[in-house]
C-alpha cells in the first residue's frame, strides 16, 4: 500500500505560471516601463516585504508587535551608519542592516516574550521608542537633526554604472532600478521562504501552536523556538527593507526612520485589510493601499480620514480580511499549504 | 526497571489540591488502569506527567531520569504520549496533518520519513478515510480516535490515554480494545483512564484508583473491582 | 515655446508645521495671476509635515509631474528630504525659512566633521543663519542692563542642535561676547517637563533665556518658569513664538517675550513681480483671508519671485544644469531684500549654494484688546528696516 | 403546556456539531434529571436552553413563549437561572457580591434574599467577605447555587453540582433540593452520578452523542438499560 | 533640595500621565481592549471644551460640566456600535479599529479646527504658584494631580460599593457567565467607555489648561499612559496613579542627569519594572 502526498491543486498550478510570468514581466520592467511606475512599483514591493514579514509574525507566529519601526529605523541606520563612517558600498550595507536588526532583535525577544498579547504589543513599541530615542543621540549620523547620503557614495554604487550604460539612463534613474531590482529580489525572497517555511514541517508545528498551543507542545513541538525563530527572521528581513528603503530616500531621520505610522501602522492595515494569516492576504491589501493613496493622497488631511474610516469599515465587515472573504466564497488558494494525503486505501472513488 | 516512577507528587489549584501526595511506579511494558470519580484528579495526573501542568511537590522520574520540571516538548521527546480527555485537535489542520506534526516534532524526523508510518496508524485507527478532512469537522468520536492516533504518531514509549472508549459501541470499543492491545503488544507502556471498566480491564494488568487526589487501591484489577469501597465510590451503588 | 514651466513646490499643509502654510494658497494665486506667473503651471503637494512623505512627493513630482524647478518652504522636516531628493535627482531646487545651518549642515554626511562637508550642485536657498539670530539676540540684550547669564532650551531636532552646535551655533558667539550660558542638553520634542532645566536655570541665576522649542514645548517652559518662580528679564525665542496664536495662547504671559523677525509689513522692500510692498502684501493677504499677517507670507511670495527670476534669465527651463547656473547668477531685489548667491557673510563651504536675507529683532508687545503686536525693537545689523521701539525687560 | 420545552434543538461549535435535535420537557415543580457519558452534551444542552448558545427561537419555549434567540440575560430575567459547570465564580468578588450579582438590575423580591440563602448554607455567612475563589470546593458551589437562587428563578438548571465533591458534600448540596424546590423552582439536574440523579428527579435524560437515548420514571428504567443508554448498546 | 523638588515635580507629572491613563486603564482593565484612540480622543475632549468656552464665553471648568455628559453619550455610543463588535481573544480587530479611528479624529479636527496650536484660556490659576519652603510648586500641576487622586478614589468607590461596580468586575471576569447573572455585557462596556470618556474629559480640560494643543499631539501621550496602565497592573486603578508617577519621576530624574535622557528614562523605567514583574506591580490575583 503505497501512498503519495502533494499540496498542488489545479488553480494552484495555473497560479504558478502565472506567477511565473508576472516575476518576468517585473523583472524585465525597467526596459520598457517609465521611472513613475519603478518607483511606484519599488513602494509597493518594499511595503510588501514589510507587510509579509509582520503577516508571519502576527499571522502565523501569533505575535502582535506593533514595534516593526524599531527594525526599519535600525537597518535604515546601520546603512548609513556603514557608507558614511565605515565607507562600505551602498549595496553590501545594505546586509549590515538586516544584521543590524537582528542583533537589537535578540534583546527585545528576551524581553517581549515576557510578555503576552497587549501586553507584549505594547512592549515592543516601547522598546521601539527606546531605539529611536538612542539613535536621536547618534551625533555623528546627525542626531535628532538626520542626515542625508553624500551624493558620491550613491552615485559610485555596485552596479549603478553598468545600468546606466545597458539601460541607456541617467544615473537617478539608474539608482532607482537597482533598487527596484533589490526590492523584486527581497519581494520574491520573502514570499518564496516564508512560503517554503510554511509547507516545512516547521510551518505544520507553527500552524498547530496557533491552532492550539497546549496541544503542540504535548506531541514535542517547541513553540518557544518556532516564536523566537519567527521574530528574528521578521527583525532581519525588516531591516533589510527598512535598509533598501532609506538607500533610495537617500536621506534619513530618527523621526522618519522610527516612525510607528508609516512602519507599523499602514503595515499593520496593508495585512490586516488584505487578510491575515495568508500569503495572498498582504499582496492585496498592498495594491489596495497604493491604490488609495494615488488616488486620494493629494487631498491632505481627506486621505488620511478616508484610510481610517476605510479600516474601521473592512474591519466590520470583513474581519478576515478581502482576501478571507473572497478565498471563504470560493475556496480559492494561491498559495495551498494543505497537504493531501493519495493512493493506498484513499482510491479516488473513496476520496 | 519501571519506566515511571511518582514520589510524593502534589498539585493544587489555590485551595483545592487536586493531587495529594501520590507515589506509584510503573514498570517497562505494563498496561496500568486508572479509574476514580469525576474530578479525583486522573487527569490533573496526566497533565503532571505530560509536563503540561507542573507539580508544587514531589518527583517524578522517566526511564531513570527526574523530569519533575521539564518541558511538555522535552517529555515527549523523551518518549511520553498522550491523548487529551477532551480532544484537542489542531483544528485548522487535517487528520493527516496533525498526524504528521506530531510524527516530524515528536521524534525530529522529516516529513518524507514518517508518511507511511502516519498512514499506517491511520490505517490501524480507522481514520484512514477522513485523512484529508480538517479536523475541526471531525465528530466527536472521530476526534477521539485523532487523539489517539496522534498520540502514537509521536511513538511514545510510554502512552497516556485518556477515556477514549467513553460514548463507543460495544463494536467500535472491541475494535479500540483491539488496537490498544496491538499497541501494548509492541511493547509500549500504557496508562489508560477509562470509566469504561470491561474495556479497561480487558487490556490492564494492574488498576490504580484515585479518589480526591489521593491513591486508594493499586492492584490486580479483578481485586480492585471486588472492593466494596470502590463499588460505592466508582460505581455510586450503594451495595 | 508653448508649453509653461512647470514649477513643483512642496510645503507642510497639514500636519503640526501647518500653520507655516497658511499663506500658501494666497501667494500662489497670487503669483499665476501675475504677468510673469502665468507662463508657469504650479504643482503642490503637501509633505504633511512628514519628511518621509516630503521625500516622496518630490520625487512624484520629479517622475511623473516632470517638473522643471522645485521650489520648498518651511523647517528644515521639509527642505532637507525634498531637496537631497532633488539633488539626487538633478534637479534644481531653491528653498527656504530654514535656517541656512541646518539646511546645509543637515544635509551632510556627517554633520559633526566639517573636513567632510561638500557643497551641493543643484540645491539653493536663501534665508538668514544662527550667525544672525545670535547677533540680533545679543544686540536685543545688549539693551537691557543684565547679568549676561543665559539659559538655553535647544531641542533634538534640526533647529536645536544646529542652535546649540559647539561650531557654528551659539556657544562659541556668546562665550566670546562675555555671556555665560547654561545649556543642559538636547531635550526631545513635546517634553512634559522643564523642571530640570528651571532649576539648572535658577541655579546659575540666569536673567535671560533662549532657545528654539516648538510652541507646545514653550508654552510648558514658560508657564512652569513661572510657577517655579523663574523670572528671567528677556526671553528670545526661535521658532515656537513666530505666529501670533501661539504668543496668544500664552495669556499676558506673551508680553514682551522677544523674537526674531524676518518679514513684517514695515520691512521696505517690494516685489519684483507685482511691485506690491510688504504692507500691501500684509494687507491683502489679511483682507483675503481675515487672518493676521504672519512672517512666512514674504518668503513663500519670495520663492516665487526667484522662481520667475531665474526662468526669464534661461533660454531652456528644461535644462537643470542652465536653470542652476541662472539660480547661482541671481540678483534679485525681492520681497524679503536682496538675493544674491554671492558669499557675503557666509563661510567658504557654504558660498556656493546659499543666500542670506536681513534679520532683525521684534517684541511681542500686548495691546488693549488682548491680542498682540510684533514691535521690531532691533535693527543694529540692518539699519535700512525701521524699528517701532526699544527692547523692554519683561516684567 | 409545559413549562420549559426544547424542540428539535441543535447546537454547533465551530465546525463541530454537539447537539442533534434534542427534545424535552420540564413540567412547572418538577425536577428532571439529565445524565449521559463525558462529551455526551449535557452542558451543551443546559447553554442552549440558557442562552449562551443561540438558536431559532421555536427551539427553546419557555411559558409558552419561544426564546430560544434570545440572549442568556433576557432569559434569565424571565425567570431562568443557572449553575454552571465549574462552578465559574466572580474572582475579583467575594461571597457576598458574587451572591448579590444574582439580584442584579431586579428589584422584584421572593423567597430568596442574602438572609435566606446564608440560612441554606450557614457555613456562607462566616465566610461573606472571602474573595470567593478562596472557597473550598464545595462551599464554592454553595455560592454558585445561591447566586442563581438569589434572583428567584422559576428554573433553576443545575449542571454537575456535585463534579468534584466530596460525598458528604454532596450530600449537603443535595440536602438543600427540596428547600429550593419548596421555595417554587422547577430543576433541571445535569449528573453523572446516577444514583445521585436517580434519588432527586421525578424523570430522567440520558444522553449520548448529542441525542436523548432513554427517558422515563427512576423506577421505570432498569441499570441494564440506562448503561446500553450511557455507553451505546451492548453486544 | 534640587533632588527633592526634582523627585516631587516627578510625582505632580505623574499625577498628569495617571489622568491620561485612568479611562484607559478602566477599559483595559474591563475588555482587555487597547483603544490607541485614547490620546486622540482626549484631543477631541480639549477642543469641545475650548469650543464652549469660546462659543458660551464660560469658564473651562464650567464647559468641562457641559461636556462631560456629551463625551459620555459618545464614549457609550462608540462602545455601544463599533467597539463591542471587535472584543474577542484576538486583540487585532480591537487594534486596527481604534487606529482607524485615531487617524480618522486626527485628521478630522484637523479639518474643523486646523493646525494651529490652541490652549484653553489663561487665567490667574495658570502661573499661580504655592511656597513650600525653598520649593515653589504651581497650582494648576497640584490641581491636576488632585484631579487625578480625586478620579482614582472616585472610580474605586464606584467599582467596590455600587452594584455597577460588581457587575463591572464581574463581567470583566467572565463576560459569559455575566450574562447568566441577567448582566448585558455589551450595555456594561458601553457604560464602562462611557464613564472613560468622562475622564478623559477631565484629563482633556488640564491637557489644555497646561500647554498648547493640536490635532496631532494625542499619540506622543498614549504611549505613557499605557505604560502607567500595564506597570500599576490590570485593573488595578492605584496602579495606575504609581504608574504614572513612576514614569513621571524617571523622566524629572532622568533629565535632571541631562535633559537628553529624560523620555528615555520614563521608557526604561517601565521596561526595568517589567523585566522585574512581568504582570505589573499590583496584578490581579486571577487572570
Ligand atoms: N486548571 C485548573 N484550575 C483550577 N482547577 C482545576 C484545573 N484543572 C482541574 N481543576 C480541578 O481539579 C479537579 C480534578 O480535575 P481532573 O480533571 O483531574 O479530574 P478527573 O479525575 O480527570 O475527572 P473526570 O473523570 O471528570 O475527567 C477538579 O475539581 C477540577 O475542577
Ligand atoms: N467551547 C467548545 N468548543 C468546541 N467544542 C466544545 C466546546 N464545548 C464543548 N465542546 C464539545 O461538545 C461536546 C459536548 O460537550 P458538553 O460539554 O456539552 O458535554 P457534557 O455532556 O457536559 O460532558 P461532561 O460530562 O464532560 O461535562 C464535547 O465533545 C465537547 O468536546
Ligand atoms: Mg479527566
Ligand atoms: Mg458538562
Amino acid at each position: 500500500m503505497t501512498y503519495t502526498v502533494s499540496t498542488r491543486t489545479p488553480v494552484s498550478r495555473i497560479a504558478a505560471i502565472l506567477g511565473l510570468g508576472g516575476t518576468l514581466i517585473l523583472a524585465a520592467l525597467p526596459f520598457f516601463a517609465g521611472r513613475g511606475t519603478i518607483q511606484d512599483m519599488f513602494f509597493i514591493l518594499t511595503m510588501l516585504v514589510l507587510a509579509q514579514f509582520w503577516n508571519l509574525l502576527a499571522g502565523y507566529g501569533g505575535l502582535v508587535s506593533i514595534g516593526q519601526q524599531a527594525f526599519v529605523g535600525m537597518g535604515a541606520y546601520a546603512l548609513f551608519g556603514g557608507v558614511i563612517l565605515w565607507g562600505l558600498d551602498p549595496v553590501s550595507a545594505i546586509l549590515l542592516g538586516g544584521i543590524a536588526a537582528l542583533v537589537i532583535a535578540v534583546p527585545t525577544a528576551f524581553f517581549a516574550f515576557r510578555l503576552n498579547g497587549a501586553y507584549f504589543a505594547i512592549g515592543t513599541w516601547v522598546i521601539a521608542e527606546v531605539v529611536r530615542l538612542s539613535v536621536a543621540q547618534w551625533k555623528t549620523l546627525g542626531g535628532g537633526t538626520g542626515t542625508s547620503l553624500p551624493r558620491s557614495a550613491t552615485r559610485d554604487m555596485w552596479l549603478v554604472e553598468m545600468i546606466e550604460e545597458v539601460l541607456d539612463v541617467r544615473s537617478a534613474a539608474a539608482r532607482d532600478i537597482l533598487a527596484y531590482w533589490l526590492a523584486l529580489v527581497l519581494a520574491l525572497a520573502t514570499i518564496g521562504g516564508i512560503y517554503w517555511l510554511l509547507r516545512s514541517k516547521n510551518g505544520l508545528a507553527l500552524a498547530a501552536v496557533r491552532d492550539n498551543t497546549e496541544a503542540a507542545k504535548s506531541v514535542g513541538v517547541d513553540a518557544g523556538r518556532m516564536k523566537l525563530v519567527v521574530f528574528l527572521t521578521s527583525a532581519f528581513g525588516t531591516g533589510l527593507t527598512g535598509a533598501l528603503i532609506y538607500l533610495q530616500k537617500a536621506r534619513i531621520s530618527p523621526d522618519a526612520a522610527f516612525s510607528v505610522t508609516d512602519w507599523t501602522a499602514y503595515v499593520l492595515f496593508i495585512v490586516v485589510i488584505g487578510g491575515i494569516g495568508t500569503i495572498e492576504g498582504p499582496i492585496l491589501g498592498v495594491l489596495i493601499f497604493f491604490a488609495l493613496q494615488s488616488l486620494l493622497a493629494d487631498f491632505g488631511s481627506w486621505y488620511l480620514l478616508t484610510l481610517g474610516l476605510l479600516a474601521i469599515a473592512i474591519m466590520l465587515i470583513a474581519p478576515r480580511g478581502l482576501w478571507g472573504l473572497i478565498s471563504e466564497r470560493t475556496g480559492l488558494h494561491l498559495f495551498p499549504i494543505r497537504r493531501t494525503l493519495r493512493g493506498g486505501k484513499l482510491s479516488p472513488s473513496e476520496e | 526497571m519501571s519506566i515511571l516512577s511518582l514520589q510524593s507528587v502534589s498539585k493544587s489549584f489555590g485551595a483545592l489540591t487536586v493531587t495529594d501526595d501520590v507515589t506509584f511506579e510503573v514498570p517497562q511494558g505494563q498496561a496500568l488502569g486508572i479509574i476514580g470519580p469525576n474530578g479525583a484528579g486522573k487527569s490533573t495526573l496526566f497533565n503532571l506527567i505530560t509536563g503540561n501542568l507542573t507539580a508544587n511537590s514531589g518527583t517524578i522520574n522517566f526511564e531513570g531520569r527526574d523530569v519533575t520540571r521539564t518541558s511538555a516538548m522535552d517529555r515527549c521527546m523523551a518518549g511520553i504520549g498522550r491523548s487529551f480527555q477532551i480532544p484537542q485537535p489542531f483544528e485548522k489542520l487535517t487528520v493527516y496533518e496533525n498526524l504528521l506534526v506530531a510524527a516530524t516534532h515528536g521524534r525530529r524526523l522529516g516529513e518524507a520519513a514518517v508518511r507511511d508510518d502516519c498512514a499506517d496508524i491511520l490505517e490501524r485507527t480507522e481514520m484512514i478515510r477522513r485523512a484529508n478532512t480538517p479536523a475541526g469537522q471531525l465528530s466527536l468520536l472521530e476526534r477521539k480516535r485523532l487523539e489517539l492516533a496522534r498520540a502514537m504518531a509521536t511513538q511514545p514509549k510510554l502512552l497516556l490515554l485518556d477515556e477514549i472508549a467513553g460514548g463507543l459501541t460495544e463494536a467500535e470499543c472491541q475494535s479500540l480494545i483491539g488496537t490498544i492491545r496491538d499497541i501494548h503488544a509492541q511493547g509500549v507502556t500504557i496508562i489508560w483512564i477509562e470509566h469504561v471498566l470491561h474495556a479497561l480491564t480487558s487490556v490492564v494488568e494492574r488498576l490504580l484508583v484515585l479518589d480526591f487526589g489521593k491513591v486508594i487501591g493499586l492492584g490486580d484489577p479483578d481485586a480492585i473491582m471486588a472492593s466494596r469501597e470502590v463499588q460505592q465510590i466508582y460505581l455510586g451503588i450503594e451495595v | 515655446r508653448d508649453a509653461k514651466i512647470r514649477l513643483g513646490y512642496v510645503s507642510p499643509q497639514s500636519g503640526p508645521l501647518a500653520a507655516f502654510s497658511d499663506a500658501d494658497r494666497f501667494i500662489i494665486e497670487g503669483f499665476l495671476a501675475s504677468d510673469a506667473g502665468s507662463n508657469f503651471e504650479v504643482i503642490v503637494k503637501d509633505s504633511q509635515s512628514n519628511p518621509n512623505r516630503a521625500a516622496e512627493v518630490a520625487k512624484e513630482l520629479i517622475i511623473d509631474d516632470e517638473i522643471d524647478m522645485m521650489l520648498v518652504a518651511s523647517t528644515p522636516e521639509t527642505t532637507n528630504p525634498v531637496a537631497t531628493t532633488c539633488e539626487a535627482e538633478e534637479i534644481p531646487v531653491i528653498s527656504t525659512v530654514a535656517p541656512w545651518q541646518p539646511y546645509f549642515i543637515g544635509q551632510q554626511g556627517n554633520p559633526g566633521d566639517p573636513g567632510s562637508w561638500r557643497p551641493f550642485d543643484f540645491s539653493f536657498h536663501f534665508f538668514w543663519g544662527l550667525e544672525d539670530v545670535i547677533s540680533t539676540f545679543t544686540a536685543m540684550w545688549n539693551q537691557l542692563d543684565t547679568n549676561k547669564s543665559v539659559g538655553a532650551i535647544f531641542p533634538n531636532d534640526g533647529d536645536g542642535n544646529a542652535w546649540g552646535d559647539p561650531n557654528v551655533g551659539f556657544p562659541p558667539v556668546l562665550d566670546a561676547q562675555g555671556y555665560k550660558l547654561t545649556d543642559t542638553g538636547r531635550y526631545q520634542n513635546l517634553t512634559d517637563d522643564f523642571s530640570a532645566q528651571i532649576n539648572a536655570f535658577k541655579a546659575a541665576n540666569a536673567e535671560i533665556v533662549t532657545g528654539v522649542p516648538i510652541p507646545p514645548d514653550f508654552t510648558t517652559f514658560w508657564t512652569q518658569a513661572k510657577q517655579q518662580g523663574f523670572t528671567p528679564k528677556a526671553a528670545s525665542i526661535g521658532k515656537a513664538i513666530l505666529f501670533p496664536q501661539a504668543v496668544e495662547a500664552l495669556g499676558d504671559q506673551g508680553h514682551n517675550l522677544s523674537s526674531e523677525v524676518w518679514w513684517s509689513p514695515n520691512h521696505p522692500f517690494s516685489s519684483s513681480l507685482t511691485g506690491q510692498s510688504a504692507a500691501d502684501l500684509a494687507a491683502g493677504y489679511s483682507q483675503a483671508t481675515g487672518k493676521q499677517w504672519t512672517q512666512p507670507i514674504g518668503f513663500v511670495h519670495a520663492l516665487f519671485e526667484m522662481a520667475a527670476s531665474v526662468m526669464g534669465r534661461v533660454e531652456d527651463s528644461r535644462d537643470p544644469d542652465e536653470v542652476a547656473a541662472a539660480i547661482a547668477a541671481t540678483q534679485l531685489d525681492s520681497m524679503v531684500g536682496r538675493i544674491a548667491f554671492d558669499g557675503k557673510g557666509l563661510p567658504p563651504f557654504a558660498a556656493a549654494n546659499v543666500a542670506k536675507t536681513p534679520l532683525v529683532g521684534g517684541q511681542w508687545r500686548l495691546q488693549d484688546d488682548g491680542s498682540y503686536d510684533l514691535v521690531v525693537v532691533d535693527n543694529s545689523d540692518h539699519p535700512e528696516i525701521p524699528t517701532g521701539g526699544k527692547m523692554e525687560e519683561i516684567s | 403546556m409545559s413549562l420549559l420545552e426544547t424542540h428539535n434543538l441543535t447546537a454547533h461549535y465551530g465546525d463541530f456539531q454537539a447537539l442533534f435535535g434534542v427534545d424535552i420537557t420540564l413540567e412547572e415543580a418538577e425536577t428532571v434529571a439529565i445524565i449521559g457519558a463525558n462529551g455526551a452534551g449535557k452542558t451543551t444542552l443546559m447553554r442552549s436552553i440558557a442562552g449562551v448558545l443561540r438558536n431559532a427561537a421555536e427551539a427553546v419555549t419557555y411559558d409558552g413563549r419561544p426564546v430560544g434567540a434570545q440572549p442568556a440575560d433576557e432569559i434569565m430575567a424571565q425567570g431562568v437561572a443557572m449553575v454552571p459547570e465549574g462552578r465559574k465564580l466572580f474572582p475579583s468578588l467575594s461571597v457576598e457580591e458574587n451572591l448579590l450579582i444574582g439580584t442584579y438590575g431586579r428589584k422584584k423580591s421572593g423567597h430568596w434574599t442574602l438572609n435566606t440563602v446564608y440560612d441554606l448554607f450557614p457555613i456562607l455567612r462566616e465566610r461573606r467577605n472571602s474573595p470567593g475563589t478562596a472557597l473550598s470546593g464545595g462551599q464554592q458551589q454553595m455560592v454558585a447555587i445561591g447566586r442563581a437562587l438569589m434572583s428567584n428563578p422559576r428554573v433553576l438548571l443545575c449542571d454537575e453540582i456535585s463534579l468534584g465533591l466530596a460525598p458528604v458534600v454532596i450530600k449537603d448540596i443535595y440536602a438543600a433540593v427540596p428547600a429550593i424546590k419548596a421555595a417554587g423552582a422547577s430543576l433541571v439536574v445535569v449528573e453523572q452520578d446516577i444514583a445521585q440523579a436517580m434519588a432527586v428527579a421525578d424523570r430522567v435524560y440520558c444522553m449520548m452523542e448529542g441525542r436523548i437515548t432513554l427517558s422515563g420514571t427512576p423506577e421505570s428504567l432498569s441499570r441494564e438499560a440506562i448503561h446500553d443508554a450511557y455507553f451505546g448498546a451492548a453486544a | 533640595m534640587i533632588w527633592i523638588d526634582t523627585i516631587i515635580q516627578g510625582i505632580l507629572l505623574g499625577g498628569l500621565y495617571a489622568l491620561f491613563a485612568a479611562g484607559l486603564s478602566l477599559v483595559f482593565g474591563i475588555m482587555r481592549l487597547v483603544n490607541l484612540a485614547h490620546g486622540d480622543l482626549i484631543v477631541m475632549g480639549a477642543y469641545l471644551i475650548l469650543l464652549l468656552v469660546t462659543l458660551l464665553g464660560i469658564s473651562p471648568f464650567l464647559a468641562l460640566l457641559i461636556a462631560m455628559p456629551v463625551m459620555f453619550l459618545l464614549g457609550w455610543a462608540l462602545q455601544k456600535f463599533l467597539l463591542n463588535r471587535t472584543l474577542g481573544d484576538d486583540i487585532l480587530p480591537p487594534l486596527l479599529i481604534t487606529f482607524g479611528l485615531s487617524i480618522a479624529l486626527q485628521n478630522a479636527l484637523l479639518e474643523v479646527f486646523s493646525a494651529d496650536s490652541q490652549r484653553l484660556p489663561p487665567n490667574a490659576l495658570t502661573t499661580a504658584s504655592v511656597q513650600m519652603g525653598p520649593i515653589s510648586l504651581g497650582v494648576m500641576p497640584l490641581l491636576t494631580f488632585a484631579s487625578a487622586v480625586l478620579v482614582i478614589v472616585g472610580l474605586n468607590q464606584l467599582f467596590y460599593r455600587t452594584e455597577l461596580g460588581r457587575a463591572f468586575r464581574a463581567t470583566s471576569d467572565d463576560p459569559t457567565t455575566a450574562s447568566l447573572m441577567g448582566i448585558k455585557p455589551a450595555n456594561i462596556f458601553a457604560t464602562a467607555t462611557g464613564i472613560a470618556l468622562i475622564i478623559v474629559t477631565i484629563a482633556a480640560l488640564y491637557l489644555g489648561l497646561r500647554a498648547n494643543f493640536d490635532p496631532n499631539i494625542g499619540p506622543a501621550r498614549l504611549i505613557y499612559a499605557f505604560e502607567a496602565v500595564i506597570i500599576g497592573g490590570l485593573g488595578s486603578l492605584w496602579g495606575t496613579l504609581a504608574g504614572g508617577i513612576i514614569i513621571g519621576v524617571a523622566q524629572t530624574l532622568g533629565a535632571a542627569i541631562t535633559p537628553e535622557w529624560q523620555i528615555l528614562a520614563g521608557h526604561v523605567a517601565f521596561l526595568l519594572v517589567l523585566l522585574i514583574k512581568p504582570r505589573g506591580l499590583f496584578p490581579r490575583a486571577h487572570d
